[in-house]
């Protein structure tokens, strides 16, 4: 009887110490797997990204890549749920895990790194300045006047570009790049800045009223996916289905996808392909 | 049936009644007079405890009102049961008669039987077209007291007390509120109770009623009995110089006959 | 979660933004206040007079703005009129989308004040022979403001509160400056909760005030 | 008026969510507004106490500031509420205080003699506060209750300021895609007085069921 009682303890330990480690949360891939449907934190506000077209329906260049990230999960891209929250929300519904992972015009910066994961890019970006057709300005400089007023967003990124580039302008801030535009287009303000793509996108559906300035007022910059940190599995799964948008076996979508909504193809896969 | 010992009721640090003592036999009127302020209305809203007092006690028919008295003298107040088992049984008219507007003058008097004594519908609703007919209004039985006359209202509302077959009935200067030529239909009612012997403390500026129907007549002032006594000799020979002053004030106004 | 404490240093270290933030709360408020109290009593006189053409756009101002939000109202004025080239400023289509609400309200509090006082007194001044205008001047009108001290008092504070929505015109008050502090340090609960007091302070004295002229008041009337 | 007509379906679904959460905002309130008149209406002091505070912190900020505060203090301490939830209980508590008053201005314009009457004849306070006191209070509650629903309807578009979605916000979404803020914030507000103005007239229509024969 005593061999058997050593037989189990010993079991026993070998259960403990090779059992779930102190804090290894189930990964959020295998609950994203059991669940069926992944849960995609989003905007309604900022074409091209996420907004609402005529069929009131939630599209975007976002939404699309969303759901090419269901297919790789569940061979499926309609398995993807969108929430629409505020740029406000966004760290807190991922850190909260309501979200499994935000793609919402997002993109990198080292204070965002603090708090949230990020994927390698997904689109480049950058911040390009969009101003109305009626006031003649060819260069950023010469918006940094009294008479002017520019419309940021309601982040600590866009009030230092506009301390940097145009503190004589006036500031209005706003929640969306949404309000942002109606805001230029109504004359309240005579420019705004922004993630290069929306605003292409905003001069493309308003030709007649607005003009992109040909500099930017960044380097060029990265759009990416963030998700909660620490979770190794979940992380590795998105940001490898990212490259594999960008240089591997997804590129066709993606080149769909990018051509769909900007007009134009995205970089080669491989810089020796070149166009 | 009504002893009172002692009686103090502070609000905050002004006291309104210094030290009442009072005795109210069975079937005995007992109407109390005094200025305005002088602490009546008060000592009557103790006697059925809808006022607390602080000090002193008030016994009614044997039972001390409001409080028991623990082992080392009264300490622990009454249950809430307690407390309205004793009300009932001690019937109180108000100067702005308070009837409940929502409910009809039979409602008026059967809600509390039915409701507190667990009297039969059928019982309830006889006992109060009796009581109506003795206050002379019977007819009113369905109508509503907004639409009765303040006199009618306050007949309904002495009907309403007796309903409760009350051991005593306490009067809070119930004719002051109506129209002159309504008062004396209300004294009438209260005449008859008087002589059906139902132990009553009036509190009242009716002087004439107060000659003729009380067998005592408390004179109240600052909170203190002054004086106390059968009518005609209170009202003739008034000894203190206050009471005097009182009442020369009211027969100015008429020849009190005496 | 982790012992989340109240981090009070960066408070402290964060007063000037919210004092600049207070300051433009009182100064949409006070603004807002006086075009109010001044608004209402034109249309609370729109709506007293028994003449239609003054009485019909009075009532019907006063129903559509306590119908509708003063959210909409503020957007309505501020994106609204700029399309048709009125181009007014936050501050300016925050004061009067605020006032515009609150003069209705107070139209109607004037209006009831002003009547259930008016009918007693104006009979006695007439009797005494005054013309109905300087019977209202004399008599009515000074009785019915001690009255509406308080409604008026309390729609101060309905104002104060309000301001707060103007942050979404991108007004630089109170609320909007909590906003931006809040995206710019992860210390998000403490910059709200600290808002919290100064609109608890701001209403409470108000309210205060009111308490205190009120049983002063009291003793006179 | 055309882009108005288009777009009418998508802001009458905005206002099918704006007429839920004012729904379930009110139906919560009522309980929790009128659950704390009767207790400040009460004798004792505690409950009246906390009445007191939770009307005091309630009324004295801003309805977007205790958005906020619920918004962002909810992932801290880790509750995963629905937006819409989160709402709706904001929204409750908020009214709730304001029901809470009107609950405590009806009972306490019943005149103190009903409860002297009640009580003379023998019923303990309790059952002369349900069977008299409150049976009247009705009449004096159900006016300013009224007014606090219709004000709670115009409450509920301060939501869509912490994005969450409905007849103002959705207002906000056509106008930024159409650039005609005249007509579709015009139109919103039609919207929000057909449903006040309904409000009341339902309102006034209960009052006239309620009144007493006399």
């Amino acid at each position: 009887m005593r061999r058997a009682a050593i037989v189990s303890g010993a079991l026993a330990l070998v259960l403990a110490w090779t059992g779930p480690g102190p804090h290894a949360q189930e990964s959020r891939l295998n609950v994203v797997l059991k669940r069926g449907e992944v849960i995609i934190g989003t905007t309604s506000a900022a074409p091209p990204f996420g907004f609402i077209d005529e069929k009131n329906e939630l599209v975007g260049f976002d939404i699309d890549i969303g759901r090419l990230v269901a297919k790789a999960l569940f061979d499926d891209p309609t398995k993807a749920k969108f929430m629409p929250q505020s740029f406000e929300a966004r760290w807190a519904s991922v850190q909260s895990g309501k979200v499994d992972f935000g793609i919402m015009s997002t993109t990198i910066y080292p204070d965002r790194l603090r708090k949230v994961a990020f994927t390698r890019p997904y689109v480049d970006s950058g911040i390009a300045v969009l101003v109305r057709k009626d006031v003649n300005v060819s260069q950023m400089l010469e918006l940094n006047n009294e008479k002017y007023t520019m419309a940021i967003l309601n982040n600590p990124q866009s009030a230092d570009r506009h301390k940097r580039f145009t503190p004589k302008a006036k500031a209005l801030t706003f929640d969306s790049p949404a309000q942002m535009l109606l805001a230029v287009k109504t004359g309240q303000a005579q420019g705004m800045q922004f993630d290069v793509p929306v605003i292409n996108w905003m001069v493309a559906q308003n030709a007649s009223a607005v003009k992109k300035l040909p500099e930017l007022m960044t380097p060029a910059q990265n759009n990416a996916i963030f998700l909660q940190q620490g979770d190794f599995a979940w992380w590795h799964f998105l940001d490898a289905v990212v490259g594999e948008m960008k240089e591997g076996s997804l590129y066709d979508d993606y080149k769909t996808i990018y051509h769909k909504w900007f007009g134009v193809d995205p970089p080669a896969q491989r810089w020796y392909l070149g166009k | 049936m009504i002893r009172v010992r002692g009686l103090v009721k502070r609000f905050g640090q002004h006291t309104v009644l210094h030290g009442i003592d009072l005795d109210v036999a069975r079937g005995q009127v007992v109407v109390v007079i005094g200025p305005s302020g002088s602490g009546k209305t008060t000592l009557l809203r103790c006697l059925n405890f809808l006022e607390e007092y602080d000090d002193g006690e008030v016994v009614v028919d044997g039972a001390l009102l409001g409080y028991r008295r623990g082992a080392d003298g009264r300490l622990g107040r009454r249950s809430e049961e307690e407390i309205a088992k004793s009300r009932s049984e001690i019937g109180m008219v108000f100067q702005s008669f308070n009837l409940f507007p929502h409910k009809s003058v039979l409602d008026n008097i059967t809600l509390a039987p039915i409701y507190i004594k667990g009297v039969r519908r059928d019982v309830a609703k006889q006992v109060a077209t009796e009581l109506l007919t003795k206050v002379g209004l019977a007819h009113k039985a369905d109508a509503y007291p907004g639409t009765l006359s303040s006199g009618q209202q306050q007949r309904v509302a002495i009907a309403r007390a007796l309903a409760m077959q009350p051991k005593v009935m306490l009067f809070d200067e119930v004719t002051s509120a109506l129209d002159p030529e309504l008062v004396g239909e209300v004294l009438t009612v209260m005449r008859g109770l008087a002589e059906d012997g139902m132990t009553m403390v009036i509190v009242s500026h009716e002087m004439q009623f107060a000659r003729e129907v009380a067998h005592r007549v408390v004179f109240l002032d600052g909170g203190r009995i002054l004086e106390e006594g059968p009518p005609k000799t209170l009202f003739r020979e008034p000894s203190s110089e206050r009471l005097h002053a009182f009442l020369r004030r009211f027969t100015e106004g008429y020849k009190l006959s005496v | 979660m982790g012992g989340y404490f109240f981090d009070f240093g960066f408070i402290y270290r964060n007063l000037p933004i919210f004092w600049s933030g207070l300051g433009v709360t009182l100064e949409v408020s006070v603004l807002a206040m006086a075009g109010a109290v001044v608004g209402g009593l034109v249309i609370a006189f729109g709506r007293m007079s028994r003449r239609v053409w003054l009485f019909a756009p009075a009532t019907a101002y006063v129903e559509f703005l306590r119908n509708t939000p003063v959210l909409i109202q503020m957007f309505g004025l501020y994106f609204g009129l700029a399309v048709l080239g009125f181009r007014l400023s936050p501050i300016t289509a925050g004061v009067l989308a605020l006032a515009g609400q609150n003069a209705a309200y107070l139209a109607e509090i004037y209006r009831a004040g002003i009547e259930s006082v008016g009918r007693r007194q104006l009979e006695a001044a007439l009797a005494l022979g005054m013309r109905r205008w300087r019977a209202m001047r004399l008599v009515v009108v000074p009785i019915a403001v001690t009255r509406l001290v308080a409604p008026i008092g309390n729609q101060l504070v309905v104002i104060i509160k309000d301001t707060s929505l103007v942050s979404s015109i991108s007004v630089y008050e109170l609320t909007m400056e909590g906003k931006r502090l809040a995206e710019r340090s992860a210390a998000t609960y403490e910059v709200f909760a600290t808002i919290a007091v100064f609109y608890l302070v701001l209403t409470s004295a108000v309210s205060l005030a009111l308490r205190f002229y009120e049983r002063r008041v009291q003793l006179i009337f | 008026m055309e882009t108005l007509g288009t777009n009418l379906p998508y802001l009458l679904r905005g206002a099918k969510v704006t007429v839920l959460l004012f729904a379930a905002s009110l139906a919560l309130g009522t309980v929790v507004g009128v659950g704390a008149g009767l207790l400040s209406a009460a004798r004792h002091p505690v409950p009246r106490g906390i009445v007191t505070v939770y009307v005091f912190l309630t009324r004295g900020i801003p309805l977007l500031v205790h958005l906020f505060l619920v918004y962002y203090l909810l992932p801290v301490i880790g509750l995963d509420l629905d937006p819409y939830v989160g709402a709706t209980i904001v929204l409750a508590l908020y009214i709730g205080a304001f029901i809470s008053e009107v609950t405590r201005g009806a009972i306490g314009s019943v005149s103190r003699g009903q409860l002297d009457a009640a009580l003379s004849l023998g019923m303990t306070r309790g059952r002369a506060m349900r069977k008299i006191v409150l049976r009247q209070a009705v009449r004096y509650f159900l006016p300013p209750y009224i007014g606090t629903a219709v004000m709670l309807v115009k409450l509920t578009s301060v939501v869509s300021v912490i994005n969450i979605w409905e007849l103002t916000l959705a207002g906000r979404e056509v106008v930024e895609r159409t650039l005609a803020p005249f007509q579709i914030f015009a139109g919103v507000a039609l919207i929000y007085f057909a449903i006040c103005y309904g409000l009341s007239l339902l309102g006034r229509a209960m009052e006239r069921r309620i009144e007493f024969g006399h």
